[in-house]
């Protein structure tokens, strides 16, 4: 505990409903409520407190209110009460101040400055209750053109094609390892892809060998720095392999699992000894330049007899059209691109809140710049960070990309609240924690049922939307900015997205 | 004469065991019981609650009062089976009816010991065992102060609480040096014969009853050492004998008790015994004597009905086991009683935590629990029973026992899921 | 400046090209010209290391005849420009011989321009007789470049030229003909991998400035200090390459300022300070000065560079080798390249096959054996 | 005439692999078997305190809860000296009859689970009822992380 | 100059031209369960196209000569039959990425090899009869490299361990920077075997961020010269059993004797700390 820091939240207690069932208790890591047998009731230390609310959803009597704490600095618009404390953190420890989930700076939100078209008149909005309403998605690599041989009286497609593979929906689960997530986080994420028919990403954790024959299938599997939980049979058994370059949330650094986490099952999936830190390098050491990925890619299709779709996933940072052009040519099938709001377990808040671009204006860039020099084609895209919503999904896809990845909307699906502490270990929801104490919290059936859901929903709503821009195919709406207008941004901003003003 | 698929001899304990294990099994063969008492069945176990004025009358019935019927049982209340005819396959009751069996159940229970004493004949002594000695008792009490109980063991020590609850003043009588001492150990004992004392019951041991004076009815007991006690009201408790008159001297084998095998079969076919008044398995012994308790009596009684209608099972269930409790005392203990000499040299897991008024012991041979005793602190202790009688080997976790709190929790991992997930029966066997 | 000529705010200028290349060169020590086929055999090796968006070739020794005369290549994206550019040349210089290069027009490349080649003396006037006729050779190039649409001049150097465009290095080599037409003492060659430009002929590489070519592999992440401070000596970055960079820092430590490699080394990939901190003080003292003055001028980021001009070639990496480099020696012939592979598909019997430390550069010159200097920091 | 089979009709199976300890199953057990039914009320008015028919056992960061399995040969209602526990043929249900209890605790000594609990303000015992009368057993809808069960078939066997 | 640029498609500088399998036939010699493949020509996939080929046609014994830079020899041999173990020599110069990803097979290199040399090596053995390149044995966790002479870069990086897997990697000569960075598990040694008497090793930053594993390192090297995450420690018996044993097979595979290599004076470099960041932040 720091000594000069005002507690970040309040705990109010109402003690006409307690009834020192004492679950809030046992409910708590960070130890913020005990009961006092002197007194007879339940005290609390709000100064421990993360206000992640699981006291409060739990308490059954509803006797709990969890708020900011009220106490201010002298207000000042420049040293904010966040930079005050981080300051007297760093005075009191010398040390890089962690932070987890993602960048939640004040930063443009683009899609809420973007709006959606409908018929009306001129053409016909669909109703997707009753139409057919088509959301499946190919992700990978499309030749220019086929050839086709005609003889024989039927068509046959001489083209080697290259892999690609079929999403259900345009909603991807985004990297997030066995080792950053519980197990049960884990899972849930993979029983839920393979229910919804979509992927679900690795991260650079591992797959554990139990789950690979059952959802390799549906698993992105992450090649990374660390390269852990690398092996030939983790690379065979899955359906796309990712090269991690970067990561919106902390773009151009690695991280680092601690030690305590790395349990026996954590150590044998990623391959490292028990105890001790996983640390990612910031850089794949075998890729310092663009020709060393294309390296990487092709050792991968080699790896994999070029059997499977190769994404390379980077942060979106200044000249991320010109990367992503780079990576397509280098061979890569997929460029996942995650932006600023991008989520994290553990990342220097420096990092976080400083580094990278948002994804609107990234994805609008590569897809134009993919665009100018022919090859959009040639890959898909999926773009990553701070998808909240199935509008952010379909602007997304109206700003050129094939499919989105949604990381922290599926944890908070799961019961994240956004608390930020992911990197303590010590997540009372049981989904940023290998304490298996609080790991359990997390049921993989309901974690993985509220998961489809979530898809379910987004997928709906998606279908809703695409109807009434007239198109029940959502192919017909990548890319397709005609859809899109902006509202309240700048000409350089609307030119960046290649968007109309609204009315325009 | 009638003739029934299955007769019972008693009404208690083992017969409705019997009864309810036929019923599981045979819903259409015919059932008779043969009972000397008249009343309808009742629980024996219950006459200290009853004295105590804890139940009513209608409160010591074992089963409802349609439980006959409703098992479709003819009952031969106030009968008195004089013989058996094991060839015809009759049931000879004392005024010369006959009774028919296709299966015969014999569950006459026990009875009361009395030693040969001097006196015995006044008004005022009773036995603690069947509802008409407590019917009894209840009719003296107004005009006693003050009560004898010969006999420190469990009926003695309840029958003291209640008359001294009652007001009494009362004193036990132990022929042994302690009380209880066939069933647990010294330090148990201590705590019970403390226990009493606070409570205002004297206990005098190694003594016994040597004359009953009194004009008609009794008024003091000599002992063997010589000394006096006032006693209005004496109890004897010093043990149960099993009924076996009815086939002593036929051709069924009787030791003790009964000789049953583990299918509660006696020597004789179709013939088979439970109860009291039997020698049944004792899996903790490993060897048949008798277990004259009322949780053996009811499930022998049901193995043996499962037998009878044709349904194979052993008994392998039971063991010495006592539930009792002394004011505000329990003890629960299993199995063997090793006492201080520990002469069969058992490993001994024991604490005594006398702030708590708390006393844990268990006996363990190669790793399995032989008996144990729980006093004071007895809050689930059918697991232990449960571990003695799966016969599991209990070192890897053996410091644990002696906890207050000891559950599943503290078992090693796998045993803890096997123990709780493979018993969870499955309807009828 | 620059910024301030063209561009209306700094926010205007185009974003830097990043690349990354296979890089070969060879040089025989004793001057003796030989044909291009070793540089064409080991840039088709590593083929892989670019991806068809340039490639290109710099020799040296190539125009005996002309040895005397600035050898202009120039590209021209149609014949009004080379109308503006030669009258502009005739303006500026005495042009004694001009000529289309000639190509091979079944080599299928894309787009390919009009491809000339003036030999050509200064003709300064008033103030300009006081420039040397380097200075007044780049100050013309330097125009063209920057106010003639549609041209550039890609060579400009004596007794050598630069061959280059959009293709595999093989393509262009195959394109120009080098294999047939081409002699030389040593030979650079690139092989392009364009992260985010399209190929064009003129930003395909080597780049040159006078005799000085830079093949260059890797993206410096130091560009914008580089530049600005390039900028501030007049120098004017039109291609937007870290490729050009290293070109004008090269000519203005070398050329300008008359640094030995063996220096210019230490300014590009100077020895880290925990390294220095254990030197003895006079060369604690060079190292820390060099760091000092020349701060602007450390090339940060993974590199591999090949430098050539008359006589000397030199390969260097960034300080902690980033980027690979391998050289070779065989008899007279020493050659660097990006794999030892590519080496070795056109020499297998190499005598000495070594890898320098990062920062350690590989210089080979003329007469001298001095590339084998690097060899005790090499493994 | 009863008829011959017992019939299972149902308890509350615990998966111990998403038990949280958060102890609600207790808590909502003791409000189910209040006289009120609300929570605050039970807690802070009622008189006896209602007490919970299931327990937690914990040996962090192991935990589940245990309540009776209502056997179908159940060991308690065997040693019941008076007829207090019986087995209901027609629900499966093993049954604890407050006024016939005595208190004598042999139940306690037979269960093999140690899910006869012990009141001992009232020296009686106490167990798993199903919550007959209500509509669902509340430890069941009341635990938060769906790791109680309640398994209405024997031969369904998801957890312990 | 704009209008010089051009809108240009995309090239497969790997795949482009790339002859079918069946194409190639005239490029491999197969005599019993022996192959031999002349690599002259042959592009990258085409090679491996060829290696899988006959290693699914049972062959275990392959050699390839005329070697010049293909890459990823031995990579694509994760075969079906997971017991499968093919045994490849190469003559030349074999490219990047030599046995990345390699699943139990062995390769034995007559030259130099370049960089990446088991890059996330799962098990096998490669034998290098030359020197390396660059982050030789990069991410390796499981299986055996030995290197006759020296290495570049970053050798062993990120080398791992764990239960059942321990990677191995000998070099007979020295290394440049950073050998043995971010090491998180294996055995490295390093002989020095190219060095002149007395002369040290040159790397700087040896072990970095090192966190597991352990280095042998057989002659000089200065205090500075280590990472600061190193500790030194003399060799204790144990260590000496696995030098004399890695030692032994290094000596076998290039026929050197280990009596005069084993007398060198060797120390062991271990990381200090299994968690060498742990306490940079402020949480």
């Amino acid at each position: 505990m720091y000594s000069y820091l005002l507690p970040e939240f309040i705990v109010e207690r109402r003690e006409d409903r307690c009834i020192a069932c004492r679950v809030c208790e046992r409910q708590c890591a960070n130890d913020v409520h005990a009961y006092d047998p002197e007194l007879e009731r339940m005290v609390s230390r709000a100064e421990a407190c993360v206000g992640c609310q699981r006291c409060a959803v739990l308490c059954p009597t509803g006797a709990l209110l969890i708020r900011p704490h009220p106490a201010e600095y002298r207000p000042n618009s420049s040293w904010t009460r966040e930079k005050l404390q981080d300051l007297k953190k760093q005075a009191e420890t010398g040390g890089v101040i962690l932070t987890g989930s993602g960048n939640d700076k004040p930063y443009r939100i683009y899609w809420d400055h973007l709006v959606l078209n409908a018929s009306q008149v001129t053409n016909p909005s669909i109703d997707p209750l009753r139409e057919p309403m088509e959301l499946k998605t190919f992700l990978g690599r499309k030749p220019d053109t086929l050839e086709i041989d005609l003889d024989n009286g039927g068509v046959k497609i001489e083209s080697a094609l290259h892999p690609n593979v079929p999403v259900a929906t345009p909603i991807v689960f985004s990297a997030m390892s066995y080792g950053a997530i519980s197990y049960q986080a884990f899972q849930s994420l993979a029983r839920a892809a393979k229910e919804a028919g979509t992927l679900f990403n690795t991260g650079e954790g591992g797959l554990p060998k139990e789950m690979r024959a059952a959802y390799g299938g549906n698993a992105i599997v992450q090649c990374a720095s660390g390269r852990f939980g690398v092996d030939p049979e983790y690379l065979n058994c899955a359906a796309v392999i990712e090269i991690k370059i970067g990561q919106g949330a902390k773009p151009g650094i690695g991280g680092h699992l601690p030690g305590e986490k790395v349990s026996e099952n954590i150590s044998v999936t990623r391959m490292i000894p028990r105890g001790t830190d996983a640390l990612s390098p910031a850089p794949q050491h075998d890729i310092y330049s663009i020709e060393d990925l294309s390296m990487l890619i092709y050792a991968l299709k080699e790896a994999t007899n070029y059997e499977k779709p190769v994404s390379v996933k980077i942060a979106a940072v200044h000249n991320v059209a010109a990367i992503a052009s780079g990576m397509v040519r280098a061979g890569a099938d997929i460029i996942a691109i995650d932006g600023l709001r991008g989520g994290t377990g553990a990342a220097p808040k420096i990092i976080r809140d400083n580094v990278g671009i948002p994804i609107e204006l990234a994805l609008a860039a590569v897809d134009k710049r993919l665009r100018e020099e022919g090859i959009r084609n040639k890959c898909s895209i999926l773009a990553a960070g701070g998808i909240r919503c199935s509008a952010d999904v379909v602007k997304a896809i109206a700003l050129g990309a094939d499919a989105v990845y949604i990381g922290t909307a599926a944890l908070v699906a799961m019961g994240c609240t956004l608390c930020q502490k992911c990197y303590t270990g010590k997540c009372n929801w049981g989904i940023c924690t290998q304490d298996p104490y609080l790991a359990k919290r997390l049921n993989p059936e309901i974690a993985g049922r509220r998961l489809v859901n979530l898809l379910h929903g987004w997928s709906h709503e998606i279908k809703e939307m695409l109807g009434g821009m007239g198109i029940n195919a959502i192919e017909s709406l990548r890319g397709n900015r005609e859809h899109l207008r902006g509202v309240g941004l700048a000409e350089w901003e609307l030119d960046v997205l290649g968007v109309k003003g609204a009315g325009e | 004469m009638s003739r029934f698929t299955y007769l019972i001899i008693g009404n208690s304990a083992g017969a409705v065991g019997c009864i309810e294990a036929l019923r599981e099994v045979d819903g259409t063969g015919t059932i008779a019981l043969i009972s000397d008492e008249t009343r309808h069945v009742y629980s024996r176990a219950l006459i200290p609650y009853y004295l105590e004025g804890k139940i009513e009358r209608a409160g010591m019935d074992y089963r409802p009062p349609d439980f006959y019927t409703r098992h479709g049982v003819t009952p031969f209340l106030g009968k008195e089976a004089v013989g058996v005819d094991f060839d015809r396959k009759e049931v000879e009751l004392a005024g010369g009816e006959r009774i028919g069996y296709g299966k015969l159940l014999l569950a006459t229970g026990g009875r009361p010991f009395l030693p040969p004493l001097p006196g015995l004949d006044r008004q005022n002594v009773f036995t603690f065992l069947s509802l008409d000695d407590v019917l009894a008792i209840e009719k003296a009490l107004p005009g006693v102060k003050n009560a004898v109980v010969l006999g420190g063991g469990v009926i003695g020590l309840m029958a003291a609480e209640v008359l001294s609850k009652k007001g009494l003043d009362v004193c036990v009588l132990e022929l042994a040096g302690r009380v209880l001492a066939p069933v647990v150990d010294e330090t148990a004992s201590a705590l019970v014969e403390d226990l009493f004392r606070k409570n205002g019951v004297k206990i005098y041991t190694e003594t016994t009853i040597k004359e009953i004076r009194g004009a008609e009815s009794v008024e003091e007991v000599r002992l063997t050492d010589g000394r006096t006690i006032p006693a209005g009201l004496l109890i004897i408790a010093v043990g149960v004998v099993p009924r076996v008159e009815l086939v002593k001297g036929t051709g069924i084998r009787v030791n003790r008790g009964i000789v049953v095998d583990q299918r509660m079969q006696t020597s004789v076919p179709d013939v088979y015994a439970c109860g009291d008044c039997a020698e049944v398995y004792d899996f903790a012994a490993g060897h048949h004597k008798l277990l004259p308790l009322w949780p053996n009596a009811y499930a022998g009684g049901r193995i043996a009905g499962f037998n009878m209608a044709g349904r194979p099972r052993k008994y392998e269930w039971g063991t010495g086991m006592n539930a009792t409790h002394f004011f505000d005392f329990y003890i629960i203990n299993a199995g063997v009683n090793v006492t201080g000499d520990n002469a069969d040299g058992y490993e001994i897991v024991s604490k005594l935590a006398e702030d708590r008024r708390s006393y844990r012991k268990f006996a363990l041979k190669a790793g399995r629990i032989q008996g144990f005793v729980l006093a004071g602190e007895v809050a689930r202790a059918g697991i232990f029973l449960h571990l003695m009688r799966k016969a599991v080997d209990v070192r890897a976790f053996q410091q644990e026992l002696t906890k207050s709190n000891f559950g599943f929790s503290d078992l090693p991992d796998q045993l803890r899921w096997a123990l709780l997930k493979d018993d969870v029966v499955l309807g009828v066997v | 400046m620059l910024v301030k000529r063209c561009f209306a705010s700094e926010r205007r200028l185009p974003a830097k090209e990043s690349e990354a290349c296979g890089l070969f060169g060879v040089m025989d020590i004793t001057g003796k010209r030989f044909g291009g086929e070793m540089a064409i055999s080991a840039m088709k090796n590593i083929k892989v290391r670019g991806n068809g968006l340039g490639g290109g070739f710099a020799v040296y020794g190539l125009y005996p005849e002309y040895r005397d005369y600035y050898a202009l290549h120039i590209m021209f994206q149609n014949k009004m420009a080379k109308e503006q550019v030669e009258s502009y040349l005739v303006e500026n210089f005495n042009i004694v011989y001009d000529e289309e290069i000639p190509t091979n027009p079944d080599v299928n490349l894309f787009c390919p321009p009009l491809v000339w080649r003036y030999f050509v003396a200064p003709k300064k006037k008033g103030e300009e007789q006081a420039l040397s006729d380097d200075d007044f050779v780049v100050s013309r190039v330097m125009y063209i470049n920057t106010s003639i649409e549609d041209a550039c001049v890609f060579s400009s150097g004596k007794d050598m030229g630069v061959f280059k465009g959009v293709g595999f290095p093989e393509e262009i080599a195959a394109y120009f003909r080098l294999a047939e037409l081409y002699a030389g003492y040593l030979w650079t060659a690139h092989s392009r991998f364009p992260t985010n430009t399209p190929g064009w002929w003129g930003g395909a590489h080597p780049f040159s400035i006078l005799d000085w070519t830079v093949v260059h592999n890797g993206e410096i992440s130091s560009y914008g200090t580089n530049r600005r401070f390039l900028e501030m000596h007049n120098y004017y970055c039109t291609l937007f390459t870290d490729t050009e960079v290293m070109a004008y820092a090269v000519d203005l430590l070398m050329r300008r300022q008359g640094l030995p490699i063996e220096v210019v080394s230490r300014i590009f990939a100077p020895p880290l300070w925990d390294l220095i901190e254990h030197m003895e003080e006079r060369e604690k003292k060079l190292y820390s000065t060099l760091r000092m003055v020349y701060a602007p001028l450390l090339i940060n980021g993974p590199f591999t560079v090949i430098v050539a001009h008359q006589n000397e070639m030199f390969g260097l990496t960034d300080r902690i080798r980033l980027r690979p480099i391998t050289a070779g020696a065989k008899g007279d012939l020493v050659f660097l390249s990006s794999e030892e592979a590519a080496i070795r598909c056109v020499c297998p019997d190499l005598d000495l096959a070594w890898t320098p430390r990062g920062g350690e550069p590989v210089v080979v010159r003329q007469g001298s054996r001095d590339h084998l200097l690097s060899l005790p920091e090499s493994v | 005439m009863v008829l011959g089979r017992v019939i299972l009709m149902g308890r509350v199976l615990v998966k111990p692999e998403v038990c949280i300890g958060c102890h609600l199953c207790e808590i909502w057990c003791a409000v189910a078997h209040s006289r009120s039914k609300n929570i605050i009320k039970a807690f802070t008015s009622e008189q006896p305190k209602p007490l919970p028919r299931v327990i937690v056992e914990e040996r962090l960061p192991l935990t589940f809860a245990l309540s009776c399995r209502h056997c179908a040969e159940p060991d308690c209602v065997f040693a019941c000296i008076s007829g207090a526990l019986y087995k209901d043929r027609e629900t499966g249900r093993v049954v604890h009859d407050r006024a016939r209890c005595v208190g004598c605790y042999s139940c306690v000594m037979a269960c093999p689970y140690g899910c006869v609990l012990i009141n001992e303000r009232e020296r009686q015992v106490l167990k798993c009822d199903l919550c007959t009368g209500l509509d669902f057993p509340y430890c069941v809808s009341h635990c938060p992380n769906g790791a109680l069960v309640y398994e209405e078939a024997a031969d369904k066997h998801g957890g312990f | 100059m704009n209008n010089l640029n051009v809108r240009f498609g995309l090239r497969d500088m790997f795949l482009d031209g790339v002859r079918p399998a069946a194409a190639l036939i005239k490029y491999v010699n197969i005599n019993g369960q022996s192959a031999e493949i002349d690599a002259l020509d042959l592009k990258h996939k085409e090679l491996n196209d060829l290696l899988r080929a006959v290693a699914l046609q049972g062959i275990s014994k392959v050699t390839v000569k005329n070697v010049f830079g293909q890459r990823y020899i031995g990579t694509r041999l994760y075969l079906p039959d997971p017991e499968k173990r093919l045994e490849i020599r190469i003559s030349g110069n074999p490219g990047n990425d030599l046995g990345a990803f390699l699943n139990g097979h062995r390769i034995i290199v007559f030259g130099n090899a370049q960089d990446g040399v088991g890059n996330t090596m799962d098990d096998g053995e490669i034998i290098v009869h030359g020197r390396a390149g660059d982050i030789a044995a990069m991410s390796m966790r499981g299986g055996k490299i030995f290197i006759r002479d020296n290495v570049g870069y970053r050798a062993a990086i990120h080398m791992k361990e764990y239960p059942g897997k321990v990677p191995v990697l000998v070099i007979g000569g020295t290394a440049q920077d950073f050998f043995g960075e971010y090491m998180a598990g294996g055995i490295v040694i390093l002989l020095g075997l190219t060095l002149k008497e007395n002369e040290p090793h040159k790397a700087h930053y040896i072990g970095t961020g090192m966190h597991g594993g352990v280095i042998y390192l057989r002659g000089r090297v200065e205090e500075y010269q280590l990472g600061k995450e190193v500790g030194v420690r003399p060799l204790d018996d144990r260590d000496r059993a696995v030098v004399e044993r890695y030692v032994g097979e290094f000596c076998a595979h290039f026929g050197l004797s280990a009596g005069k290599i084993l007398q060198g004076e060797f120390r062991k470099l271990l990381p200090v700390s299994k968690r060498p960041y742990g306490k940079i932040y402020a949480y």
